[in-house]
């Protein structure tokens, strides 16, 4: 199974928005490839064609290089084209186009050293209002005990659970110092910043569990933040949120 | 020379003096209750990591609050905060311990003195670090690979309380006194604390609680005499806080 | 005493000058360079070495490292394993000790202060004295740099780059890097005012603008990079500063909880501006590292393929163009910090135009092969090499220029690739070519060939078995300045690649050793060289006695012709020296 | 060859000397520190969802004084040049010393600004408004501070280096000039920048 899912180029994409990456990613390096063969070849022509041996005298007159040229221009035009043609509209798409708040399954992440908390509405579908001054060890995410929206909310810590098939928009902080969420699977990256809040979205496309990574050095256990995605069918990320919510919420207050 | 013989002769005389206040003095113990009985424990997500969820085979309730049978309550701090100024106690060859099991501190809260040796003990085979933040101490932020089982540290300067954290697995929460003298004791399941061999005096005796905070009481202890002084919290205590 | 005295006493030496005159407190730029240079390589060996270090831990995680792991404090290799916070320390200083205290002063204050003034003909710097104030402000940088491991909670470890806010609530070690740094950009600030006003003010008669050499062009144009890119760096340094010192907060949101525990400072600071500020600086560095190197590499080709350089002209075009957009791309580092389309749109196109230069200058340095009659010295071998090893570092800059590939591959194992690509079998390889060139110059002596190619030939495969597979562990996924990646599934899926590069990186440190020998042995028993051109090169410092005296030149030099003027028809020789009458 | 062509004599295509060109250049990078000290600021301003006006907080009238104070100094420096080229030494070191008690001036008025601010347990920690207040003002202090002992050196050593070299001693004046223009320059943007705006 692990094979499948990770190996030594792109591993599995279990995103909507990935195919055009990889894409954009193989494309790139075909072309890289290609000139660096195309120009190393030329290279070592050169090297074995005019080393002193094979060669005494040296030619004062620079060679006239016309394909040079062309070669330049065209890899002129070709980073046009990847700039223009690939990259921006998966960018903009990813940045600009967030899903309506209606239809997206929306989900607060909180980073801290050195742990994502994850945080869901709850029955209500509504956010509790969260501010620095209440988090204890107790309430991690500082949800404010006054705020009726927050009686219902529920957290999990490193475990983020997303339906497959649907957007999901994250809105995501931190506690402390900058981290970055990443999902290689999803073929996404995002710096969580304090005192920032950064919605982001994706949709999964595959179910399966795959593992959150922090990619920004964030202290002596930027190693270990690890965190796992685990994308379900409707069904059961339903019931697990039934799961979570019958466990949190009989309406008084816990310890 | 004289002076001299005298103020050793004199050390001697006080050294005297504090060893038999020691052996003649009394004790104090007591139990400490929660008056609004057991109340409902969040459960911690310990699937967060998976080798701290596979150390436990049920769910694992938070320990913030834990409350016995007849309402007993465990993990108070007690300790003498007013009385002893001005003495001084050995510290304990024996260094105390504080193991991580299974993702949560064994004791969650604990006395030390101030210089004592502390051992910090790793045996869940995951990344822990260990991070008081001390207002007084220095502080320091020590990570345990799985690899590390064992590290030895200590705290200088009197202290109470400071929190310690586990940074990795932010539900891991614990607290350490730190005292110069050894009067000081943590409620166990029964809710009951002691305090032996106290020098005869007036003392305040003060309890702490990681969410109701502190209460005090004074006490008077005399030679060879046992003192009771019970303490009780309520939920009531968490708006004071 | 009258001026004239002064001048005589300085000048002609009758006064022999003390020991500490000649070799310590020198105000001779030759002697300055080879001080940097001294530095710069003890400096460069001490930040490969914590390297190797960190190789072991990324090869065999938790493992005790053999034979060395026990010299180490319990504190940071406890049973000779490493703990992450010394990991860390190790990798923030790697990269810094590389950066500002080897690559740069090596590049810029060696070889700039040694050869630049013997190429425009120049008797010294322009201002000797404050040439001498820049060394003695770099060494104690460097100092105080290596001895922040030996304070209370090790070394900085927030990253070379030093991102707040963890570099804001890292340990002490943090402060003395911050105030390294500001001696470092002093040192540096100094140094490329001296350069400026040298290649301005000191050229020999005859020695235009378009008859400079191409590495006097390149440390030209460093040298303003230095002067304008690096004093944004120590505003950061002196704002960071105050955050840690006086309690301020420039970087520090309101509201942060370090560990549990609400952190009282007033807070409205921005994480971000520190980005800001630190890439505006970091970009044009790349620069700093890669200019000098092609610098080097360009005397060396036209030397060896005893051809003119293709393209003169262009090359220099390409260089200027090179320093001006290296001001405008500096959020490129940034595209995952939340960044909005517009200002992608707009650092991915001058991204992209950068490269464009870069692309032309390899081009031309290519060219200049064709029709040449290559001789393969060492200096030769690692100049040539620089040209493929740059390309592969320059070209795998592309996707990582490109937003939309970004977002996979930021911040991995691919970005450290890229960049070691550059720097390191790019610049540093550049930088050894030059010490071969240049050492008979300079000591009359010529290095070792044979110890020189078993030096390269080991070299290029160390730094190819570690550089290459780290293009595949990032694109894997794996996260950089991981202290373990087998942590992730991936991540130990890669993990024979990267034990691969450990072995890499240690054939490496053996290859050195060679390097090591063949200059201690050199010194004094490399052969001699017969006459003051042993290259039969066509540039100035060549004109000079073997070592250059005091003052440089014996006649005042003067400039008749282009730089690279190899295998001109009808000369006498295959080469015509710039300052040479004939023809 | 020995000397170092255009050390003093103006170089014939470019028209300066050596050092006139270097403090030219330092005054460059000089600018690109304040430059992004002053950007910095302006993004914690544009950032900040309260910013206090310079003038509700600050002495205005003894800011105000400080600038007279400076752009004085500038006057004062350009006369001792000037009569160097009039070759009157005696008169340049008046103008010197006029210049230094200015200087003096400028930072005892700032001491007495930093004072009542620490007096009120006021300090860099206290806001953003406070922290690029002290930080700026602060360096610019450095920087007046610098040209204080700059033009210290050139009093105390000025008779013999004049004996020396009279056009060196100029330059040198010139020079140290310039970069004072350049130190009042920085409070001209600050004054209105921290003071009141």
């Amino acid at each position: 199974m692990q094979q499948e899912v990770y190996g030594y180029w792109l591993p599995l994409n279990v995103s909507a928005h990935g195919e055009v990456i990889d894409q954009l990613i193989n494309v790139l390096h075909v072309f890289m490839l290609a000139l660096f063969v195309g120009w190393g070849v030329f290279f070592i022509h050169c090297l074995i064609r005019y080393r002193s041996g094979a060669n005494p005298t040296a030619t004062y007159d620079p060679i006239k290089a016309k394909l040079s040229k062309y070669v330049e221009i065209f890899v002129v035009v070709f980073e046009a084209f990847l700039l223009v043609g690939l990259s921006m509209p998966v960018w903009s798409q990813f940045k600009a186009d967030l899903p309506a708040e209606s239809e997206a399954v929306e989900i607060h992440v909180m980073a801290e050293q050195f742990a994502w908390n994850v945080h869901y509405p709850g029955a209500d579908g509504v956010f509790g209002r969260k501010a620095p001054q209440f988090v204890t060890p107790e309430n991690l995410l500082g949800l404010d005990p006054d705020d009726t929206n927050g009686k219902d909310d529920f957290n999990s810590i490193n475990n983020l659970h997303v339906p497959v098939n649907r957007p999901i928009l994250i809105r995501l902080t931190s506690k402390d110092v900058i981290h970055s969420f990443k999902v290689p699977v999803l073929r996404l990256t995002q710096d969580a910043i304090p005192g920032q809040e950064i919605p982001f979205w994706f949709e999964a496309t595959k179910t399966g569990g795959f593992d959150i990574a922090c990619a920004q050095l964030c202290g002596l256990g930027h190693y270990r933040m690890r965190g796992q995605l685990n994308i379900q069918t409707q069904a059961d990320f339903e019931a697990w949120l039934a799961e979570q919510v019958e466990e949190e919420d009989d309406g008084g207050f816990a310890f | 020379m004289i002076k001299q013989t005298i103020r050793v002769l004199g050390a001697l005389g006080l050294g005297l003096a504090l060893v038999s206040d020691v052996v003649a003095g009394g004790g104090i113990a007591g139990t400490v209750t929660f008056t609004d009985g057991p109340q409902k424990r969040r459960t911690l997500k310990l699937a967060a990591d998976p080798v701290c969820a596979s150390k436990h085979t049920e769910a694992v309730k938070s320990e913030a609050l834990l409350v016995g049978e007849g309402n007993a309550m465990q993990n108070v701090f007690v300790y003498v905060s007013k009385g002893l100024e001005g003495k001084t106690f050995d510290v304990p060859a024996e260094p105390a311990v504080l193991d991580q099991q299974g993702c949560l501190y064994a004791p969650r809260v604990m006395g030390v003195m101030a210089g004592q040796k502390i051992k910090i003990l790793n045996n869940d085979g995951t990344l822990h670090n260990v991070h008081p933040k001390p207002k007084i101490n220095k502080e320091f932020n020590l990570a345990m690979p799985k690899f590390m089982k064992v590290k030895e540290v200590s705290l200088d300067k009197p202290e109470v309380m400071i929190p310690v954290k586990c940074d990795v697995h932010p539900w891991m929460s614990g607290h350490i006194g730190v005292l110069t003298h050894p009067y000081h004791s943590v409620t166990g399941s029964v809710g009951t604390y002691n305090l032996a061999d106290l020098p005869a005096g007036s003392y305040t005796l003060t309890a702490w609680h990681e969410v109701f905070g502190s209460k005090s009481q004074d006490v008077t202890v005399s030679d060879g005499g046992s003192v009771t002084a019970d303490f009780a919290f309520a939920l009531a205590d968490l708006k004071k806080k | 005493m009258s001026a004239e005295h002064d001048h005589h006493s300085e000048a002609h030496g009758h006064h022999e000058q003390s020991f500490v005159q000649k070799y310590v407190f020198s105000v001779d730029h030759k002697v300055i360079g080879i001080q940097y240079t001294i530095s710069a390589l003890f400096f460069l060996l001490f930040g490969f070495c914590l390297m190797m270090m960190m190789r072991w831990q990324l090869a065999y995680p938790g493992e005790a490292l053999p034979l060395i792991g026990t010299w180490f404090s319990e504190a940071n290799m406890p049973g000779g394993v490493m703990v992450p916070e010394f990991y860390n320390q190790l990798g923030a200083m790697h990269g810094t000790i590389m950066v500002f205290m080897g690559v740069v002063p090596l590049a810029v204050g060696g070889f700039g202060n040694y050869v630049l003034p013997l190429q425009i003909g120049a008797p010294d710097m322009a201002f000797p004295k404050l040439n001498m104030a820049s060394f003695w402000v770099f060494l104690p940088g460097g100092v105080i740099m290596l001895a922040s491991f030996f304070v209370e909670g090790g070394a900085a470890q927030s990253g070379w780059t030093s991102y707040a806010p963890l570099a804001n609530i890292a340990p002490a070690g943090q402060t003395w890097w911050l105030v390294g740094m500001i001696f470092l950009i002093t040192s540096s600030l100094l140094g490329s005012i001296n350069f400026i006003v040298t290649t301005v003010q000191l050229r020999a008669e005859g020695l235009s603008y378009f008859r400079l050499p191409f590495f006097v062009w390149a440390q030209f144009v460093t040298s303003f990079l230095l002067l304008l890119a690096f004093p944004p760096l120590e505003a950061a340094g002196i704002l960071q500063l105050m955050d840690r010192v006086a309690g301020t907060s420039f970087f520090l949101p309101a509201g942060l909880v370090i560990t549990g525990q609400p952190l009282e400072v007033a807070g409205g600071g921005s994480p971000l501006l520190w980005q800001h500020l630190f890439w505006f600086l970091a970009h044009p560095e790349v620069y700093v590292l890669i200019l000098p190197a092609m610098g080097i590499v360009s005397e060396i080709v036209a030397n060896n393929t005893r051809r003119p350089l293709w393209g003169y002209r262009t090359l220099v075009y390409s260089v200027i163009f090179l320093g001006f957009m290296s001001f405008i791309v500096w959020a490129h580092h940034m595209f995952m910090t939340g960044m909005g389309t517009a200002m992608s749109t707009f650092f991915q196109a001058t991204t992209m135009i950068i490269s464009i230069p870069s692309v032309i200058i390899l081009t031309a340095l290519a060219l200049s092969f064709h029709g040449g009659s290559i001789r393969f010295n060492t200096p030769m071998l690692f100049a040539l090499t620089f040209i493929p090893m740059f390309a592969i570092g320059g070209l795998t800059g592309l996707p990582l220029g490109l937003t939309a590939a970004d977002l996979h591959l930021h911040d991995t194992y691919y970005v450290i690739g890229h960049f070691h690509y550059v720097v390191a079998p790019g610049t540093v390889f550049a930088l050894l070519a030059g010490i071969y060139y240049w050492f008979p110059k300079v000591t009359g002596r010529k290095m070792s060939e044979g110890l020189g190619k078993i030096h390269f030939w080991l070299s290029l495969i160390g730094m190819n078995v570690v550089f290459m597979p780290m293009f595949s562990i990032g694109m894997a996924g794996v996260s950089r300045r991981l202290y373990d990646q087998t942590q992730y599934a991936y991540g130990a899926q890669v993990q024979e690649l990267t034990i691969i590069g450990s072995y890499g990186a240690w054939l490496l440190g053996v290859a050195q050793i060679f390097f090591i020998i063949n200059l201690i042995k050199s010194i004094r028993g490399g052969e001699k060289v017969e006459s003051d051109n042993p290259w039969q090169a066509t540039t100035l410092e060549w004109a000079t006695p073997t070592p250059p005296p005091h003052g440089n030149f014996t006649e005042v030099p003067k400039v008749y012709r282009d730089p690279y003027e190899y295998s001109v028809p009808g000369a006498k020789s295959d080469f015509t020296p710039q300052f040479s009458e004939e023809g | 060859m020995d000397e170092i062509p255009y050390d003093v004599k103006p170089h014939p295509v470019t028209g300066v000397y050596n050092a006139k060109l270097g403090i030219w250049l330092f005054l460059a990078s000089e600018v690109m520190l304040f430059g992004a000290l002053f950007s910095s600021y302006v993004l914690l301003r544009v950032g900040a969802d309260t910013w206090p006006h310079g003038y509700d907080l600050l002495n205005v009238q003894l800011a105000t004084l400080n600038t007279a104070v400076l752009i004085g100094s500038s006057v004062t420096v350009v006369m001792a040049w000037a009569s160097l080229k009039l070759n009157d030494l005696s008169k340049a070191k008046v103008w010197l010393w006029l210049t230094v008690v200015l200087a003096g001036v400028f930072l005892v008025v700032k001491a007495f600004e930093y004072g009542a601010k620490f007096e009120h347990h006021i300090s860099p920690a206290t806001d953003n408004f406070y922290a690029t207040y002290f930080t700026i003002t602060g360096l610019h202090g450095l920087h007046v501070i610098g040209g204080i002992i700059a033009f210290l050196v050139l009093l105390i050593r000025g008779d013999k280096m004049w004996q020396d070299d009279s056009e060196h001693f100029t330059n040198r004046v010139e020079c140290c000039g310039l970069y004072w223009h350049f130190v009042d320059l920085v409070w001209i943007f600050l004054f209105p920048t921290l003071y009141l705006l």
